[in-house]
């Protein structure tokens, strides 16, 4: 086997995306040249995407606590009190890059994986919603995308029962060449019965469950040395299928078997799956890992250990098993017709083990795998603020009707309808504020309590002034809970901007950062969980800086909730602010 | 009433049918997973809820139609025990032969989630007797294969025998098959058996029971059934 | 050994997909396509060699599963 | 003239549906089936009579519609 795997040359080193002086890290903290399945894993820890290297030092600055804080950012998704003992479990993550590619399974696998990020706390997911931002409308792929994302966010989301209640649409020339899809699940559990990442307990089973492994989402970096694989005739494809019905399995067999107490620790596989997931839950715990690769059920045939390890194929979980608790726990399985597997044990020698077919492929120190990830200070230029524009500079021709026409025309203005009547929004019949409105508002259980949530940020404020921005669109998420009654309680993040390479861009996430982080503060509003997406550019041009604000906030009683529509004739009108 | 609610694999609103059926009878359903080959003890009704059982893969209904808890729905209605079935439900009771023709593909190739207009053809049937003949009710759609289709002989023999029980219309309650939302047959929206006893609809009552959550129009439905039961 | 499956929709069934797909061509700018029909196929790989077997297994399969006769037809192939 | 045009998933790609087939093939006692892959099928009328023209047309079809070429790739068959 080892035979067939390539030598580290410097290509293949900056094939996975690692810099000269990271790959010089690699070698002091293991004090040899890594395996091919240890670069991998290396590549798939220190990517921007696992290890927020160039966001991490400015995302410190964000407000994360506050008394109804249960979980703030740091495991699958964030966690809430809201009273009576129940919790609020939301998170908002991106899937921009995929979605370009494949709209439709793009969109689709993002809201996979977000609900999973959700049910895998042991919550229940009760409500999504969803940020789109496309180029602009006469761009001749933008109507294949927004027709594709659509339909791929209401194919998973209407498959797997969960209500879609709102989001928001954008379009924007900037947008050309990356579109965005955030998408943001909410989901409910009990505060006594949440579960995390981090495993407890030597020489118990590691497991694997879901759906199999495939050579789904495997980067570039084996498409380049693809003659040693399998299939290398046909491209393989860096985009993976979703299988909502698979995960609607997951969630009915997770949370069955978290009821059982069969649970100690679980953690999807969301990107570079296998390896984050499996590391995560070691490093959090103080343990090592011991896999065996053998025993991972596999799709495809001749799934090497590099493979298995990189693969990002969708509907699978990771989890620790309590003592004694295997045979309950696969037969529940078995009744889902999910695959269940023992893939490996917890150790207490702090190592992260791989081994395939009687070799050993990885043996790394597990907590340095994350923690002693790059972290960048990268130089930044405050975004130059721009001139007061001087409304008697303007050629005002436009009368007001003219101008009130192109308002309402515009694609940014027009009604959404027939977007969110292509998804299911009310399903499970909690949704007491349907799309339409300022905030989506669903009832808990039979109420009448209820959650307020909604999705916020103007992107060209952001570009304008992105303190001011960032600020501006925390404020808004605010005013669109307290609007339908709700009292905001926290916030999750997705930001997504250009190349942090360049000063101007990075410029732009540290100022949209400071203004959020502000307002958050000064709201009591925290930011308990995010995402962040970065290299939003093609031929140097980034996508303007949208930072979007997912909140949530409580109703005591939905039945008191105030709606959008005037309700009477001869109603007296007030506009409230300054 | 002693009502089952059926759950295959993929099925999502099984949870919305029993809280509905809670909601106006008082007493909670049973949960009949697929696997099972026989029906709680004096069940009288039988549903089959929404959602997307087995995926929809291969066809809509076509895997769960052939589950092996369907024998024993298909004994229950050969002995005159009511069926409902919801949207997926309906397309599971159509693929598995109880009642006739199939669902397609919405015309516009798209899941649509609105509310509908549904005119009330007859209320001479366990399924519909609070209603009047004729009314014109609100009910929630949410599917993506809604289209009815059969053969023209097929639908000719539901015509005669007057067996469409809801139907598609407009504003101002006009049947206008060029402008049905998923582009059915006859503008149908729901079908029964010969003997009445086996109902299969798109659109969901269920979601429509709540004056909470949207109107109350589907709560009828539900009432009747057990008023239905309460005299049998 | 491998087989494939066609099912397509009866003649008389009305196709709203390949319809669709005539718009799409149409407006995308390629020519000369008069109608289409969307239909399935399943690529099947079947345990054992005997062709017979094999027919009867997919007819069985057909019937009971992967058409709905109502509306649509089969044909079974074998490949290579 | 009449055309097929055979779209199916890459070998690498999962196929939800194939495997939800196999998985119910399984529990009707239809036996010997190893695996199932679901494809789409298009059958297309062309006018004209150039096979040239005809196999250029479908080609152009498959690239801009029928197929998506990041996960499927596509055949294009002449019949009778
Ligand atoms: N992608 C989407 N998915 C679901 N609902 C959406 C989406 N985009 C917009 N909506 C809904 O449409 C309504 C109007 O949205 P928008 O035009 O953004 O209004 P506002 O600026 O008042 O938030 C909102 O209720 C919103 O939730």
């Amino acid at each position: 086997m080892t035979a067939h795997e390539p030598k580290i040359t410097p290509e293949l080193i900056a094939d996975h995306g690692l810099k000269p002086d990271e790959y010089q890290r690699i070698l002091k903290l293991i004090g040899r040249e890594p395996s091919f399945t240890e670069l991998g894993i290396f590549s798939a820890m220190w990517n921007e995407h696992c290890s927020y290297k160039s966001s991490r030092l400015h995302l410190r600055g964000l407000p994360t606590k506050a008394p109804w804080v249960i979980q703030g950012p740091g495991e699958n998704a964030g966690v809430i009190d809201i009273g009576d003992g129940q919790a609020a479990v939301f998170k908002m993550e991106s899937h921009n890059h995929p979605s370009y590619i494949e709209p439709y399974q793009g969109a689709a696998t993002g809201v996979g994986g977000i609900l999973r990020d959700v049910f895998t706390m042991g919550a229940r997911p009760i409500a999504a919603l969803n940020a789109l931002r496309f180029g602009d409308p006469k761009h001749p792929r933008t109507r294949h995308l927004v027709a594709g994302v659509v339909a791929g966010i209401g194919g998973y989301g209407n498959s797997f029962g969960v209500p879609t209640v709102g989001g928001l649409v954008g379009f924007h020339t900037r947008y050309d060449g990356n579109c965005l899809v955030n998408a943001m699940a909410v989901g409910l559990a009990d505060t006594d019965k949440i579960f995390y990442a981090k495993a407890t307990g030597v020489g118990l089973p590691v497991v694997y469950l879901g759906s199999k492994t495939g050579r789904d989402g495997i980067h570039g970096a084996t498409m380049a040395s693809a003659e040693f694989g399998e299939g290398a005739e046909e491209k393989r494809p860096t985009v993976q299928v979703g299988d909502p019905f698979a995960e609607k399995l997951l969630l009915e067999a997770c949370l069955e078997i978290m009821a059982a107490g069969c649970v100690v620790a679980i953690q999807d596989m969301g990107a570079a799956g296998l390896t984050c997931s499996a590391v995560e839950m070691g490093a959090k715990g103080d343990l090592g890992i011991e896999l065996d690769l053998d025993n991972v059920p596999c799709r495809e045939e001749g799934m090497s250990a590099y493979e298995m390890m990189l693969s990002e194929s969708q509907e699978r979980m990771l989890m620790v098993i309590a003592p004694g608790k295997e045979e309950q726990a696969e037969a529940i399985f078995r009744k889902w017709g999910l695959d269940f597997a023992i893939v490996g044990h917890t150790t207490d020698n702090l190592r992260f083990v791989v081994k395939h077919k009687g070799e050993v492929k990885a043996d790394l120190p597990i907590k340095e795998l994350g923690d002693e990830a790059p972290l960048y200070d990268r130089p930044w230029t405050e975004t130059p603020k721009q001139q007061r524009i001087d409304p008697a500079s303007l050629d005002i021709t436009a009368t007001i009707p003219g101008a009130l026409e192109r308002l309402v025309g515009s694609p940014d203005f027009a009604s959404k309808r027939w977007i969110w009547e292509q998804y299911d929004h009310i399903i499970l019949n909690n949704t007491v504020q349907r799309p339409g409105g300022d905030a989506a508002v669903v009832r808990i259980d039979d109420g009448p309590k209820g959650l307020a949530i909604t999705c916020d940020v103007t992107p060209r404020y952001c570009e304008a002034d992105p303190f001011e921005g960032g600020k501006q669109a925390v404020a808004e998420a605010w005013r669109n809970i307290t609007a339908v009654g709700g009292k905001p309680l926290a916030i999750t993040d997705n930001l997504n901007f250009g190349n942090p390479e360049r000063p101007e861009i990075m410029g732009q996430l540290v100022g949209c950062l400071r203004g959020l982080g502000e307002a958050a503060r000064e709201l009591e509003f925290p930011v308990v969980s995010g995402n962040v997406s970065l290299y939003n550019e093609t031929f140097g041009r980034a996508i303007l800086p949208t930072p979007t604000i997912g909140g949530v906030g409580v109703l005591a009683d939905v039945e008191k909730m105030a709606t959008i529509d005037f309700k009477d004739n001869g109603e007296i009108i007030l506009l409230v602010g300054e | 009433m002693k009502s089952a609610v059926l759950v295959f694999p993929g099925s999502n609103r099984e949870g919305d049918v029993a809280r509905a059926l809670e909601h106006v009878s008082g007493s909670k359903p049973a949960l009949v997973w697929h696997a099972e080959t026989s029906l709680p003890a004096g069940t009288d009704l039988v549903v089959l809820p929404g959602g997307f059982s087995y995926g929809d893969y291969l066809r809509c209904g076509a895997i769960a139609a052939r589950a092996a808890i369907m024998d024993a729905v298909r004994d229950h209605a050969a002995r005159g025990g009511l069926v409902l079935g919801i949207c997926n439900g309906f397309q599971i009771l159509c693929e598995s032969g109880l009642l006739p023709g199939v669902l397609v593909r919405n015309a516009r190739l798209r899941f649509i989630c609105r509310e509908a207009l549904l005119k009330v053809e007859r209320n001479d049937t366990p399924f519909t007797r609070r209603y009047s003949k004729g009314a014109i009710v609100r009910y929630p759609v949410a599917h993506g294969e809604g289209n009815y289709t059969a053969d023209a002989e097929t639908l000719k023999r539901l015509e005669d025998e007057g067996r469409v029980v809801f139907r598609y219309v407009m504003a101002d309650g006009r049947r206008d098959d060029t402008q049905v939302l998923n582009g059915a047959a006859n503008s149908i929206a729901g079908i029964i058996s010969e003997k009445l006893n086996v109902l299969g609809l798109m659109p969901h009552p269920e979601n429509h029971v709540d004056p909470l959550v949207g109107p109350t129009d589907g709560r009828a439905m539900f009432e009747s059934l057990v008023g239905a039961l309460e005299r049998a | 050994m491998k087989a494939r499956v066609l099912v397509t929709l009866k003649s008389a069934v009305l196709d709203p997909q390949g319809k669709a797909i005539e718009g799409a061509l149409r407006s995308l700018g390629v020519p000369g396509v008069a109608s289409v029909r969307q239909g399935k196929v399943f690529d099947v790989e079947l345990d054992g060699n005997d062709p017979a077997k094999a027919e009867a297994t997919l007819k069985d399969a057909c019937e009971k599963l992967l058409a709905n006769t109502v509306i649509e037809t089969y044909r079974i192939e074998f490949v290579g």
